[in-house]
């Protein structure tokens, strides 16, 4: 990518896991992949972020709630609010939560069980900064595993998400976890802060993966990096 | 009520205080020493052992241990071991090292962990996980994946839904958060592992030839550096009959029996522990396990060329009350001991500083060859250390084949009903798909994280798990694990053999080529004569067969004393078995996804229903003879099967065991999401066709385009190969017998375990 | 409506990695002088009143084979006092959120 | 040393999955009459004493900030009497396990 566009940080925090496959996906949409270290207050000059998943801090407390206190998260939630595109993952979706860039908070499987599964999802929303290369309402496929999926949110800040249409992914197929009104994935006003349980990231290659389905956040977000 | 005060409290058991106290009653039998035993102890020392040594030397010399009842059984892997170009690091070390080209290697290795998951499913199986997983991370390797065969009393006795569920909430609960994928396993159900369940944990690290890791300490003057968890009154039950002597009553507190893992502490030991292999930092290093630093201390100096020094007040405490003997015992998980160049320590301490991973020098190499252990400046173990680590007593312990054998064997199933007409074998076809054993393990495997890592090439429910080592060159290794305690229980040499054929042909038929072995000894009691034969029997026969097909055993693990009472478990050797695959994009999965490719059977299909599924499914019967064993039929068909991978005959593999040809169609169907059609060959009867467990068989799926060159090789090779049937349709037919609707057949096997664990 | 609160704590001598997570984290938070953090379960069970010893040794019972798992944890029953208030989720006894 | 607990629960518009579970499973084990259970957490902080009230707002802002989501979670802070017995775990108002 020429003039310095299309670098993508993926932060690691301690018990972090999915951070390497997070920086293939971005090497296999073309962008250069940028490792972020939690204790770092420095975002090196990248152009986005993506928070991975994994058991940061082990999950221990909640999901999240450690990690959000990390020092990286002091720039990466100034430039967040100024418009970087930042996609949260399973557990980078539950540190944006925690940290109040999106609402709602998640919440223990209402079955009670870690759930590993291909899952079908719904796209809502084809215009925030990781969607932009699907259409709306198209189904797309990615790997779901995660204990605490459960989106909820208060019915005010509900109404609000679907008014505001923030919903950016919805399950389909059936619910894996209790989310409210299905909803697997939100966006902030701005469209640039992205959150989502499913794993975009474990599906960029036949081989590895269900489908290559998640390969569009990243060919999204490096296009509009491009553009912008 | 009379307290002792601690003035009252006796001095501290030094060497030296020892020397001077011959007399003394030590608490040996207490401890599980025989007499002997500590007799040779006090021979070896030249006086009375003090506390702290007796508690070392009793805890190493215990059968988990030292293998005091298995060695001279288990001698015959290495005597027996095949030439194998592959073997970097033989057995004796934490993990036999495979080489497997592109200057990787592989180090893989099953463990038990029965006992403490039967007490506390949760936390036994977690920190079975985390156990296995240090193994492999104390070779130099990179864990990448793991397994868990496990084993479980009767599906709907009560307290199977107390084990079950919490083992496997342990295993997810530990191994996901360690981020790593879990690419198969087994279950089985059967009411002899009624309270004395067996979970076995397997893990699979890779690493380049030259990061190879030993457990040894050498080069005088290295430190000796602890790091990972502080040390807490873990896993240390048996030592606080010491403590109750060093102790007043208001001293230690209850000390648990029971471990309680931190994975996320393990995840920050892995990764701190790979950035110091990085910058290789390390001259030796081993994990803390079963007997703590007793075991890790004593291993790490015998192995080596000097002596050890440790002061073991130095050593990080989560509970100061603990005693020196019960530091020395403790068990607490997720801790590692690496000895270190002086000059590297301080580069050390930083990387452990940047994972958050406490690590404190403890002590160094000597000169000598004693290993010295020091409390507040005060000597309190003196001893050679091989004598502790090595060189344990070993037991020729009697053996025999049981009186019942004979009966059993003559017990044939041959007797038994069978379904006469398209109808009746319509119904136990389904009743075998549907029965727990026989039923889908998704209940089991969606709590397992597969995708992690992103290298998952296959994963359950395929017949091996298969990841990928190398990005560019798509190089990557298939692992299958496999046990049937049913055709041990019926002849354990024989069942042995079939454990190992069965892992060696499902790696196989995920296109790898087999290499090595790892096994896990799951038996009843060394003290009865009957289960130490089985053991025996199983030993050998898994020894003369890994000769025969090439793949030395690389290490494994022995778990006795698994019975209740009189009654012991079947006996259960689990063997994994590791191959290599020079592409994964050749991979052959199971599942029948083309309509139009043709159905062949490799192999030949006898009556053979000993120990079968369907034996045990209709009848409720275990009697006869296993089926019989034939390596060098399973190594062509391996050979085959990989041939064909490779040269793109097959678009997909799946081997035959037990439940035998219906189980396996079933699985295919189902996975593909497409019916199959399929002809009964002619001398065959149906019902033999469909269930019996004849060994050496894989069912193929051929592109209609491959045919002749398929054909071809397998009977240029001389291997049978019949032409049964045709991916078609949404049913599994069996023509002019029966029909049976893929949603039906879907349900019945996938409703099983959802509705026996919720 | 009475209010049963059944506490559970993993008991001293075990490892309480989540607790020791929490602690961890606080210095970073800006909270000293805090020497040790255990995190165990607190569950509320809603009762008929009055609440008879009978039903404290039933629930005593419940907690002792399916709340606690008493390998590892301890626990304790109370009844919970205070219940007076509409207040869903009150405490007379400290700050309330 | 003295004891500063933090009780958090779910806010009572929050779907508890795990009360529920424990609700459902309690016919199975021969429990009757329990009408609603709810599953927390409880934090167990070791301060020095005397615990003066600028600890214990400052236990109350921790709670706010990190112990609890209040997004969805409501919390109390109070400090746990009965403290003098030496007992690691005892709790003077219930049966004690
Ligand atoms: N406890 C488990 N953990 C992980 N995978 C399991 C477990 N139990 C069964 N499986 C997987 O389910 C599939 C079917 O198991 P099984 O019928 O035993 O296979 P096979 O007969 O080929 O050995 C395999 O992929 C196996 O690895
Ligand atoms: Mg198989």
């Amino acid at each position: 990518m020429s003039g310095g566009l299309g670098r993508i940080g993926v932060v690691t925090f301690p018990g972090s896991l999915d951070d390497r496959d997070a920086q293939r996906a971005v090497r296999l949409a073309g962008g250069e992949p940028v490792a972020l270290w939690h204790r770092e207050k420095d975002l090196r000059q990248v152009d986005a972020v993506v928070l991975p998943g994994g058991f940061s801090y082990g999950d221990y407390l909640r999901c999240g709630a450690i990690a959000r206190f990390s020092p990286v998260m002091e720039p990466l939630l100034e430039q967040a609010r100024a418009g970087m595109p930042v996609l949260g993952i399973c557990n980078g979706f539950q540190v944006l939560c925690e940290s109040h860039l999106l609402p709602g908070a998640l919440t223990r499987n209402d079955h009670l069980h870690f759930v590993c599964r291909d899952q079908r999802l719904r796209v809502e929303r084809a215009d925030t900064a990781w969607t932009g290369d699907y259409e709306q309402g198209q189904e797309i496929t990615v790997p779901l595993k995660n204990g605490e999926g459960g989106y909820v949110a208060d019915e005010r800040t509900l109404d609000a998400l679907e008014a505001e249409g923030r919903v950016v992914f919805r399950y389909a197929g059936g619910n894996p976890n209790g989310s409210r009104r299905d909803i697997a994935g939100i966006t902030n006003e701005a469209g640039n802060v992205v959150g989502l349980m499913p794993h975009p990231e474990h599906a960029v290659e036949t081989l590895t993966g269900p489908t290559t389905d998640g390969l569009g956040f990243f060919t999204s977000v490096l296009k509009r990096l491009v553009t912008a | 009520m009379t307290r002792t005060t601690p003035a009252q409290r006796p001095v501290l058991d030094t060497v030296e205080h020892a020397s001077g106290t011959p007399g003394t009653d030590q608490p040996w039998a207490e401890l599980g020493l025989k007499e002997d035993e500590y007799a040779r102890i006090r021979d070896i020392l030249g006086r009375r052992p003090t506390g702290a040594e007796l508690a070392m030397y009793s805890v190493m010399w215990s059968e988990h241990c030292s293998y005091k009842s298995s060695k001279v059984h288990l001698k015959q892997f290495g005597e027996k071991a095949p030439e194998s170009d592959a073997l970097l690091v033989g057995i004796g070390e934490n993990a036999g090292v495979v080489d497997i080209g592109q200057d990787y290697a592989v180090t893989f290795k099953v463990e038990s962990h029965n006992h403490p998951s039967y007490v506390e499913p949760y936390q036994g199986a977690a920190t079975g996980i985390g156990g296995i997983v240090r193994d492999i991370l104390a070779m130099g390797a990179r864990p990448v994946a793991v397994m868990d065969p496990l084993r479980f009393g009767a599906a709907d006795h009560p307290d199977t839904r107390r084990v079950l569920p919490g083992v496997v909430s342990g295993i997810g609960g530990y191994g996901n958060c360690l981020g790593l994928p879990n690419i198969g396993g087994e279950t089985v159900f059967d009411s002899c592992y009624q309270g004395n369940p067996l979970v076995n944990a397997l893990c699979v690290g890779v690493m380049k030839h030259e990061d190879i890791h030993l457990a040894q300490a050498s080069g005088t003057g290295n430190k000796v550096i602890l790091y990972g968890a502080r040390t807490g009154g873990d896993g240390i039950g048996g030592v606080s009959v010491l403590a109750s002597e060093t102790f007043d009553e208001e001293g230690p507190a209850k000390r648990p029996a029971v471990q309680v893992g931190d994975p996320f502490q393990e995840k920050l030991l892995i990764e701190c522990t790979l950035e110091i292999f990085r910058e290789r930092l390390v001259a030796g290093i081993q994990d803390l396990g079963g007997a703590g630093l007793s075991c890790a201390t004593s291993e790490l100096a015998s192995a080596g060329s000097g002596g050890m020094r440790v002061e073991l007040d130095t050593v990080p405490l989560r509970d100061s009350s603990l005693s020196p003997e019960e530091i020395l015992m403790s068990e607490s998980q997720e801790r590692m001991c690496a000895v270190v160049e002086p000059d590297k320590v301080d580069r050390f301490l930083e990387i452990c500083e940047k994972w958050d991973v406490i690590a404190t020098v403890i002590g160094e190499v000597t000169e000598g060859d004693r290993l010295e252990i020091y409390w507040h400046g005060e000597q309190i173990v003196d001893v050679p250390p091989r004598t502790v680590a090595h060189e344990g007593p070993v037991y020729h312990r009697p053996y025999e084949r049981p009186s019942w054998q004979d009966g059993l064997q003559a017990d044939d199933p041959a007797a038994l009903p069978r379904p006469a007409n398209g109808d009746e074998l319509r119904a136990a076809a389904l009743a075998l798909i549907a029965s727990p054993n026989q039923a889908a393990k998704s209940w089991i495997t969606d709590q397992y994280d597969r995708y992690v890592l992103g290298d998952t090439v296959l994963a359950q429910p395929e017949d091996g798990g298969m990841i990928r080592v190398d990005d560019e060159t798509g190089l990557g290794v298939a692992v299958a694990t496999d046990g049937n305690g049913r055709y041990a229980k019926l002849d354990p040499y024989a069942g042995a053999q079939l454990a190992l054929a069965e892992s060696y042909r499902n790696v196989a038929a995920t296109g790898a080529r087999p290499l090595a072995v790892t096994d896990c000894l799951n038996f009843g009691s060394p003290e009865d004569p009957a289960a130490m034969w089985q053991f025996a029997e199983a030993c050998r026969g898994l020894a003369d067969a890994c000769l025969e097909l090439g793949t030395p055993v690389t290490g494994g693990n022995v778990s006795l004393y698994n019975q209740t009472g009189d009654t012991a478990i079947h006996p259960t050797p689990v063997v994994g078995v590791l191959g290599v695959i020079d592409d994964v994009s050749r991979r052959t999965p199971i599942g029948f996804t083309d309509e139009g490719y043709l159905l062949y059977l490799l192999g030949e299909t006898r009556e053979e229903l000993g120990g079968s599924a369907w034996s045990q499914v209709a009848h409720g019967h275990l009697g006869g003879l296993p089926p019989a064993v034939d390596l060098e039929r399973e190594r062509l068909l391996a050979e085959i099967l990989v041939a064909a991978s490779r040269d793109g005959m097959i678009d997909a593999a799946h081997d035959l065991s037990d439940g035998g040809l219906v189980q396996a169609l079933a699985e295919s169907c189902l996975k593909g999401g497409k019916g199959a059609r399929v002809v009964v060959p002619d001398g065959l009867s149906p019902f033999v066709f469909l269930f019996s467990e004849s060994q050496g068989r894989a069912l193929v799926a051929v592109p209609r385009s491959e045919e002749v060159r398929f054909n071809d090789m397998c009977s240029a090779r001389g291997m049978p190969a019949a032409r049964i049937g045709v991916v078609d349709g949404e049913a599994v037919e069996v023509q002019g017998e029966f029909s049976i609707p893929l949603s039906e057949l879907r349900a019945a096997h996938e409703a099983t375990l959802p509705g026996l664990f919720g | 409506m009475a209010r049963v609160v059944v506490d559970v704590m993993l008991k001293p001598e075990i490892l309480d990695p989540q607790g020791q997570a929490v602690q961890r984290a606080l210095p970073r938070l800006g909270f000293e002088g805090i020497a040790d953090v255990r995190q165990g379960k607190r569950f509320e069970l809603e009762v008929a009143e009055p609440v008879s010893d009978e039903t404290l040794a039933r629930v005593h019972e419940l907690a002792e084979k399916f709340l606690a798992n008493t390998v590892i944890e301890n626990f304790t029953v109370r009844v919970e006092d205070g219940g007076t208030s509409g207040d869903a989720y009150g405490d007379a006894r400290g700050a309330v959120a």
